[in-house]
């Protein structure tokens, strides 16, 4: 199929469908390799940035969905009912910080890292759907695995989980070396 | 000393521990441990004690913080190597973990800030004749190994299974009329019965019924010559013998009367 | 607003909502004369047009929509549609094993051969093709009479209905007295 076709192919199935679709299940119905429908996303993408479009395609880890951007939310909200923005308290962003970054990871320890309680946040970032059970630890107790979910990719607007600001190690050098120097500045901002 | 606290709410133990750690302007390295015990106990001290919760975990930090600060007056342990071991070691890792997740969080939530703006479809928008259509049968597929001889054998099969299901003798017999009994009919037997003995007990009189219709038929009229007056009942003990006795019986020799000829009318 | 961007806002909005937007709606959206909305739907209908998009616009009444462009419609049947499992289960051939054997036949005479409702296998064997309605019995309620089909005939590898294989000869008598009863009034019926 020429590469113009499965764009438009692409773009048609992206909006009809609606919700997220998985590459793989792309690449069926176009009937081409997941590699070329990697391709023809990519010029879909293009297409939309070159184009001034209103809407782009985004990716989130193995699916993609069609969305609005963003320069036009002023527009929308004249009209359209936009979901409400989740407010997320301290409490809530510091244990979804630690399932993002540690996923799979289990309620004790997220608990562990907060050194408080976390049960009625988990509680709170499961409703808004922004985490999820994955399953169970192979351990004592075999207790309850959380991740976070597409919802969670759609909301803080991140491809994926790898796109999240890595902690490898050099990283966290450079975080522990920074962290005396920053510090008190930081900090006042996220307390206040 | 004077407490540099001023009473505000904190996430957790850590939450304190980093504020006083950022008031005081010291080395996250480097605590001087006995002031920020002292400036932490006051501090959960004067907090809030209602959530116990919350209070206790206060509590564990504040006996780690105690725990640490005898450590560190006694002389130091050493590790494998033979390195001395600092006492504050463990809750700087816990200190700089917790300082991670407060560093991302702030990062979360400007991504989510800058993701506001786009505006997701939730559900599908498919055509008609997307939704309506029907894929055309592969008839190789579905008939697969079945052949016409399948088809006789199944046939045969129903027709041989639905003969069996007749049985060939009992099908002949008419149908056996359902025997009804007759609640008035019963209840001039049980009329006479009474009129007979006088005194008799329930289950005596549930002896003589053939059938459980019967017995139900019979407790029926028995409830009903109950509700009229016509006789009372007793029962001494629970499931005991049910003794029926009759208050009016010229009365009931009445009622006989009139109740076949009701009925032969 | 500039015409480009007056486009991409419409484009926006248009995804987001959905459903038909009302070009009054939108011009108040796009905060623009109604005359100038209409300019800005038209670009936007051009636009899907020259770049071969798999969405265009579509306009109804006073109002406006995004949808798939028809011919990209075979994309979204081989992602959306659930392939059915079609397989003859052992209901389907008993109900089409009666067909083939006793047509003209109605429902209610399947069923009671088989002592079980037939609704739903006569419904499938009919969307199979593998069986049709012949008519209309003349018996109360004018029940519909099925036989089974050419394309039965061509499945099953026989040219006529006479190549089944014959019953046993107690089986013939049986049917033949049945026969008789129903008789005529059937046949006459095939005939219309």
């Amino acid at each position: 199929m020429e590469l113009k076709k499965a764009i438009a192919a692409a773009e048609a199935i992206l909006f009809a469908m609606g919700s997220s679709v998985r590459i793989q299940d792309l690449s069926k119905a176009l009937e081409m390799s997941e590699k070329d429908t990697v391709r023809v996303i990519a010029g879909l993408q293009a297409k939309y940035e070159q184009q001034d479009s209103g809407i782009t395609v985004t990716q989130l880890e193995d699916a993609v969905q069609l969305c609005t951007k963003s320069e036009y939310y002023e527009y929308l909200i004249r009209i359209a009912s936009v979901p409400k923005k989740i407010v997320l308290s301290d409490a809530l962003l510091e244990s979804l910080a630690i399932v993002a970054y540690k996923q799979p990871v289990t309620k004790a320890e997220i608990a562990a890292i907060r050194g408080v309680n976390c049960d009625s946040s988990i509680d709170r970032l499961l409703s808004f759907g922004l985490i999820e059970e994955l399953g169970r630890k192979d351990a004592p107790g075999r207790p309850i695995l959380f991740g976070t979910t597409e919802q969670f990719l759609r909301s803080f607007g991140v491809k994926s989980i790898e796109e999240l600001p890595s902690l490898n190690d050099q990283q966290i050098r450079e975080f522990k070396e920074e962290a005396e120097e920053e510090a008190s500045a930081n900090l006042s901002k996220i307390t206040m | 000393m004077a407490i540099p606290v001023k009473l505000e709410a904190f996430e957790g133990p850590l939450d304190l521990l980093m504020h006083l750690i950022t008031i005081n302007k010291v080395d996250i390295y480097d605590i001087p441990i006995s002031t920020i015990t002292d400036q932490y106990l006051a501090y959960i001290d004067r907090m809030d004690r209602e959530d116990m919760n919350v209070t206790s975990e206060f509590l564990v930090m504040a006996a780690t913080l105690l725990d640490i600060k005898c450590r560190m007056l006694l002389p130091r342990e050493v590790d494998e190597e033979g390195e001395e071991i600092d006492p504050r070691a463990e809750l700087v890792e816990k200190l700089l973990a917790y300082k991670m997740v407060r560093y991302m969080s702030a990062e979360l939530r400007e991504k989510q800030e800058d993701a506001r703006g786009s505006f997701y479809r939730t559900k599908e928008d498919l055509p008609e004749e997307v939704l309506e259509y029907e894929p055309p049968v592969d008839y190789e597929k579905l008939i697969g190994d079945n052949t016409l001889l399948t088809l006789h054998t199944i046939f045969q099969d129903i027709m041989k299974r639905r003969e069996n299901k007749v049985d060939p003798i009992r099908s002949r017999f008419g149908t056996i009329e359902k025997e009804e009994i007759d609640m008035d009919v019963k209840t001039g037997y049980v009329r006479k019965y009474l009129i007979g003995h006088g005194r008799t007990s329930f289950r005596k009189l549930l002896e003589r019924q053939k059938s459980r219709e019967e017995v139900i038929v019979t407790f029926l009229v028995i409830l009903e010559m109950m509700k009229s007056g016509d006789i009372s009942l007793k029962q001494e003990e629970t499931f005991g013998e049910i003794t029926i006795e009759v208050r009016d019986p010229e009365h009931l020799e009445e009622e006989l009367d009139s109740g076949e000829k009701e009925q032969w009318n």
